[in-house]
């Protein structure tokens, strides 16, 4: 194993752990200032990377279809917000949880029944085809490259957008105390639909951009979910630092594990065996890590106070 | 005097900077209200929740019938016969009077695994719970859901509740809160016998029960003892007057 | 009295198409219609209808329904069928998991079964059937043909990768029987999986001079998209089912160029193809993938042993099935003792021809091929 | 015992499961009892669920663990009995079997053990963390199975011949669903007398008042995981029994939409109603076949009408015919 391999394999690690990062950071957003657990997070990532796919083929432009992504996720979280979820905020999480997968149906079937079942195909922009030399000889990705940079500059925006500015000042006053903010003159539910349209728009980004990776299909969504899931409960539900840490955590140990856990039993075992049972653990082993994260921490390591 | 109860020395409680319980001396003995007074945030809530376990003290002891039961979890001391009714009424809203007392009385048979027999068909628990709901005079209100009784009678029932557990002591935190004067006197007549059952460590605000009832009060402020005594003691004391009764002159 | 009526319907209809021998035979066909691989069910269902309308076999009755690529769902859907509808012949499903939830039920309960794609490898050893036939192919047989043709293109060191399940396995294994080089390699990847950032990665370190890969569907068309996007220059191989007609269009100009391995491709010459191609051509307006040709030849496997035995008679309607006396698009085809097909491969390339992504045959890989597990099959 | 509201309404629903495959074999379309027998089988397992959802409060998003694991037990067992070759386990070996009495204690052992093991992680946190935590770890079962290569993986495995049970002919649609029929009679008779035992007096205590509980000197915490392990052991045995209807296990008898369907048919039937899941689970596949049959885009209306049950409709399909529920 190289050194070009490794550092394409980290690089593949964070990749990854960013995209998590974009679906975790709305999830936990949601939850930490509306307490809502909401399944249908998945179905807004699908929305993105529709939206994605369908601007960038009539206008033959990958950017004017990012900016469509944005555009429909946030809309479709404010409608979906306002429509639904805004009767949830004061029931118990069955309600929230029923509700909310009833809400990925009908997004589902609902997506199948406007652009059918086949995939869509997206492509990358011109500005981000080919590769770039890496240190000691491998190449990676411009584009994938580019995904990190963005979920960078989500992480910091976000990290100004809640310290630094009044729309923030009225997020960290509903985490704490919802009657507070209340008292203080807020429009509450104004804020509520602002801030699940945000957690929306990011899901969406994060659809599109991976949409030009892989295909832009009914259901995407629901493995990326899980996995966001996980980020949350490792990081802290609530904690955006949480889940920074925790998406980055998950990204890197799956890339890991998927890497070099074949190779570890290839030391003692037949290549072929050790591929098989090596990958099988591999798809494991974040859930072993957040059972093992649990059972330290029962609140996730960046637990909030609540 | 007679032997304590419950006899809790030197305990210190700290959240961060604030010194929450500071070095508090108490005790209970049989036969007695022994009442615990304090302005808002003096500490009292805290006192109680670590007597009964909901929270650790950082030093000192709590003895219990002669036992350290520092280490005991809530359950553990309930078992052990330490009654406790709350601030902010806790049952199960969804039972009725009569089912939350016969969870009480399941618990001293020590016989929550047992998975057959019907409990509405069980004499051996409904017997005892009746026979208590009758002595806090709920007897008539036994199958109403908890959630459709007033505030005085889920007061009765947490008391009834501490009673069906055979408790040794009682902790009783502002049982007249929220409720009518009719409802504080029957309440007040009612603790008033219930000190030969049990000792109760009362923690109330209504000091016309509080004078009415208290044998000995204890007087706390910013977690600290400041004075400890007969009722006409503490009535007199300048430095409670001066720091807790807002007498300035 | 109803079973008489027919008879005496399906007598009369015997004498104007002359095709009819006996009863009506009830086909259900079980396919994958949406999700992933529902353009694999697609083509399919319309190769077996197509051949169908073009032999006028209206003794011929079929029922379809999707199976949404759901293991659970397709076994109910063959409940349902063969309890409800009383279909005499199940077919239709693309993939294996599939047919091993369907299968071997299927045909203990005297229901012929006709694989029109998916070809477990258990079912065509020890767990032979005499009711199942397949008219694709082993799963085995197009990945041990790439073998093969990784030897004579002179590859030394192979990197070889698929999924983690059964089809994956057998995959690796069945170009592993005929590859004579060295592995450098064997990577299994989770079933499903949209992104190869990690295998892609581990190419590139390998230093192999190809790379072999099983990824059906939708995994493949990503591998291929991210695999073009990462500038490696080596060669790519796979089994035909990666770069069929359905597909080549998603995969995009990477595709071109790749090396592949076919018991079918639509410039085969002979007469049953020319016909079909043209025939689908026209009914569809696109260009016919593998599995609408393996469908076709299903459909018309049924429609000559319809006319040589009646489907009330299971025995001789076997027999008639197992001679396969039909026009198949691949040219030869024949039964070998475990009811799989002995049929030549061949090798295939992704070729641009007038704006639009195909293949060409550039050679032969094995010729008249049986599958390794048909000494398994205690049948004759 | 007087016939109360909801005693009428569970007598009634239970004679009109027993009637579905009667009427249909008197209409000759056998289809409809592997029907019912879905229906009795899904809410078999709903009723695990029920156990700790409804009368614990434990919102377990990952019951298709059990479900699941219950479908491989049935699965493996006969995939060894019907090649020969006993189970290997290193220091001993097992025999499998068809005989469908032992394959279910053992589904019942392992899933119970499994949800020992989840659960006494699980149960320390609550909330939010407690349902994503269930879901994960059922996922890991999912995963374990999917990639697993050893017994089909992804692909699954197949039944052959449906297991036996003594003295019937189990291949018989009719005989089977009054094997599932019976075992779901047995399960209410369970869950009603755990339901008004001292035992699920205080799993339901713990619910309303987590406090209360350990004040009156409970444990909530072994109360909770010895009923999180109970309703494990009673999916387990649903799924099974699943495994046989369908001869065949995969590893979407472990996905989260499966855990997703029982919560689904709880709330459908009504939380924590002794019939709730029976009631769940016939409109919940009456549902999938009569609109699946009309349309592929059914699930696009069960979403509708489950969103109407959430906001409008509480207390499910029983809760509308019987009233609110009472505690004596």
């Amino acid at each position: 194993m190289s050194i070009a391999l490794l550092l394409e394999q980290i690089l593949n690690g964070l990749q990854l752990g960013v995209m998590l990062f974009l679906m975790a950071a709305g999830l936990t957003l949601i939850f930490g200032v509306m307490g809502l657990i909401n399944l249908a997070h998945g179905s807004l990532y699908m929305v993105g990377a529709f939206a994605c796919a369908t601007v960038a083929a009539w206008t033959g432009s990958f950017w004017l279809g990012l900016v469509a992504s944005l555009v429909a996720a946030a809309a479709a979280g404010a409608i979906v917000e306002m429509t639904v979820i805004r009767r949830l905020y004061d029931r118990d999480h069955l309600d929230q949880v029923l509700a909310t997968f009833a809400l990925i149906l009908i997004f589902s079937e609902g997506t199948r029944w406007v652009f059918g079942s086949l995939p869509l195909y997206l492509n990358i922009p011109d500005l981000l085809r080919g590769t770039i030399p890496l240190p000691g000889g491998g190449r990676y990705q411009i584009y994938r490259i580019a995904i990190i940079a963005v979920g960078v500059a989500v992480a910091v925006g976000l990290w100004l957008l809640i310290a630094r500015t009044r729309l923030g000042m009225r997020i960290r006053a509903g985490e704490s105390d919802r009657e507070m903010i209340a008292a203080l003159g807020i429009d509450i539910r104004t804020l509520y639909t602002v801030v699940f349209a945000i957690g929306a728009a990011l899901a969406g980004l994060a659809g599109a951009m991976v949409g030009a990776l892989q295909s832009v299909q009914v259901g995407m969504g629901e493995p990326v979910l899980i996995l966001a899931f996980v980020v949350i409960v490792i990081g802290g539900i609530g904690s955006i630092k949480g889940a920074l840490v925790g998406a980055v955590l998950v990204g890197l140990i799956d890339t890991m594990g998927r890497f070099l856990l074949p190779r570890a039993f290839s030391v003692f075992m037949d290549p072929s065996e050790a591929s098989l049972i090596g990958s099988a653990i591999a798809s494991m082993l974040i859930y072993m890590f957040m059972a093992l994260v649990l059972a330290f921490r029962p609140r996730g390591l960046f637990a909030t106070a609540k | 005097m007679a032997e304590p109860i419950l006899d809790i020395r030197q305990l210190s409680k700290s959240f961060g900077a604030l010194k929450a319980t500071d070095g508090v001396d108490l005790d209970l003995v049989p036969g007695e209200i022994h009442a615990l007074i304090g302005p808002n945030g003096a500490g009292k809530s805290t006192l109680i929740n670590q007597i009964a376990g909901t929270l650790r003290p950082d030093t000192g002891t709590i003895r219990f019938l002669g036992q350290v039961i520092n280490d005991l979890k809530v359950p553990e001391r309930a078992r052990l016969g330490l009654g406790r009714s709350f601030q902010i009424s806790s049952l199960a809203p969804e039972f009725s009077a009569l089912r939350n007392v016969m969870l009480a009385v399941q618990s001293v048979q020590g016989s929550s695994f047992r998975f057959f027999k019907p409990v509405m068909r069980d004499a051996s628990l409904i017997a005892p719970a009746m026979e208590v709901l009758e002595r806090v005079g709920l007897a008539e209100r036994a199958r109403i859901p908890v959630a459709e009784l007033s505030h005085g009678e889920r007061r009765q029932l947490e008391i009834a509740i501490a009673l069906a557990l055979g408790s040794r002591a009682f902790l009783l935190d502002e049982p007249m809160a929220g409720m009518g004067p009719e409802g504080s006197k029957t309440l007040t007549g009612f603790l008033d016998k219930l000190r030969e059952e049990a000792p109760i460590l009362l923690v109330e605000h209504d000091m016309d029960a509080v004078f009415a009832l208290a044998d000995r009060i204890t007087v706390l402020v910013y977690g600290r003892v400041i004075a400890s005594g007969k009722v006409e003691d503490i009535r007199k004391d300048p430095e409670v007057r001066k720091a807790y009764l807002g007498d300035e002159q | 009295m109803k079973k008489l009526l027919t008879a005496g319907i399906v007598g009369l209809s015997m004498s104007v198409s002359g095709l009819a021998l006996a009863d009506d035979i009830k086909v259900g066909m079980i396919t994958t219609l949406s999700g992933g691989g529902a353009g694999l069910g697609i083509d399919a269902r319309d190769g077996f209808l197509l051949a169908l309308q073009m032999a006028g076999a209206d003794n011929i009755e079929v029922v379809v329904e999707d199976d949404g690529q759901r293991p659970e769902l397709a076994v109910q859907i063959a409940d349902r069928m063969i309890q409800n509808d009383q279909v005499n012949i199940l077919t239709g499903i693309i993939f294996s998991n599939l047919a091993m939830a369907v299968v071997p039920s299927a045909v203990q309960q005297d229901i012929i079964y006709l694989s029109n794609n998916a070809g477990p490898s258990a079912l065509a050893g020890a767990q032979c059937h005499e009711n199942y036939f397949n008219v694709a192919w082993q799963n085995d047989n197009l990945h041990e043909a790439a073998g093969s043709y990784a030897n004579e293109a002179g590859y030394e060191n192979v990197f070889i990768m698929a999924p983690n399940y059964p089809a994956g396995t057998d995959a690796l294994t069945g170009f592993k029987r005929f590859f004579d080089g060295n592995v450098v390699n064997e990577i299994y990847t989770q079933v499903g999986q949209s992104d190869y950032a990690n295998e892609i990665s581990q190419i590139r370190d390998s230093g192999a001079d190809a790379v072999f890969f099983f990824l059906p569907g939708g995994m493949g068309i990503s591998f291929m998209r991210q695999y073009d996007q990462s500038e490696i220059d080596v060669p790519v191989i796979g089994p035909g089912f990666s770069f069929s007609q359905d597909i080549l269009a998603a995969v995009g100009p990477g595709a071109l160029g790749v090396i592949n391995t076919s018991q079918w491709n639509k410039d085969l010459d002979n007469e049953a193809n020319v016909a079909f191609v043209a025939a689908f051509q026209e009914e569809y307006g696109r260009l016919p993938s593998l599995y609408a040709s393996q469908a076709f030849d299903t459909a018309n496997l049924i429609i000559s042993a319809a006319a040589k035995a009646d489907i009330a008679d299971l025995e001789a309607f076997r027999a008639a099935l197992k001679e396969a006396d039909f026009d198949s698009t691949r040219g030869d085809f024949r039964f070998g003792n475990n009811n799989h097909p002995i049929q030549t491969i061949y090798v295939r390339e992704v070729v641009e021809e007038d704006g639009v992504l195909t293949n060409r045959i550039i050679g032969t890989a094995l010729e008249d091929h049986q599958d390794a597990y048909a000494a398994d099959c205690s049948m004759e | 015992m007087t016939m109360n509201r909801e005693t009428i309404v569970n007598i009634s629903l239970a004679l009109l499961l027993l009637a579905i495959p009667l009427i249909a074999l008197q209409l000759n379309s056998p289809f409809y009892v592997t029907l019912a027998t879905r229906m009795a089988i899904l809410a078999l397992a709903a009723v695990g669920l029920n156990l700790a959802l409804g009368l614990g409060g434990m919102v377990s998003f990952g019951h298709a663990a059990y479900f699941g694991v219950g479908g491989y037990v049935a699965g493996i067992l006969a995939h060894h009995a019907f090649s020969g070759l006993p189970l290997d386990f290193g220091l001993f070996q097992v025999p499998g079997t068809n005989m469908m009495p032992i394959i279910w204690v053992v589904a019942i052992l392992v899933s119970g053990l499994l949800a020992l093991f989840i659960g006494a992680i699980s149960i320390r946190t609550s909330g939010v963390y407690f349902i994503m935590i269930t879901l994960a770890f059922a996922q890991m079962t999912y995963y374990f199975a999917n990639s697993w290569p050893a017994y089909g993986g992804e692909d699954g495995l197949s039944i052959f011949v449906r297991n036996q049970f003594p003295g019937v002919n189990t291949l018989r649609p009719l005989t089977y669903f009054f094997i599932c029929y019976a075992i779901l009679l047995a399960a209410l008779v369970l869950f009603a007398a755990i339901r008004d035992s001292r035992f699920g007096a205080a799993l339901q205590a713990a619910r309303q008042n987590e406090v209360r509980v350990a004040t009156v000197g409970i444990n909530a915490n072994r109360i909770r995981l010895a009923a999180f392990v109970i309703s494990g052991m009673i999916t387990g045995l649903a799924g099974a029994l699943y495994a046989d209807l369908n001869r065949f296990v995969s590893p979407s008898m472990l996905s989260w939409h499966m855990s997703g369907e029982f919560i689904v048919l709880i709330i459908l039937g009504g939380v924590a109603r002794l019939y709730g899941p029976v009631a769940g689970a016939m409109l919940f596949v009456m549902f999938e076949f009569l609109l699946g049959g009309m349309t592929d885009r059914w699930q696009f209306f069960l979403g509708l009408v489950l969103l109407g049950v959430v906001l409008l409709a509480r207390g499910g399909l029983v809760g509308w015919l019987a009233g609110r529920a009472r505690h004596g």
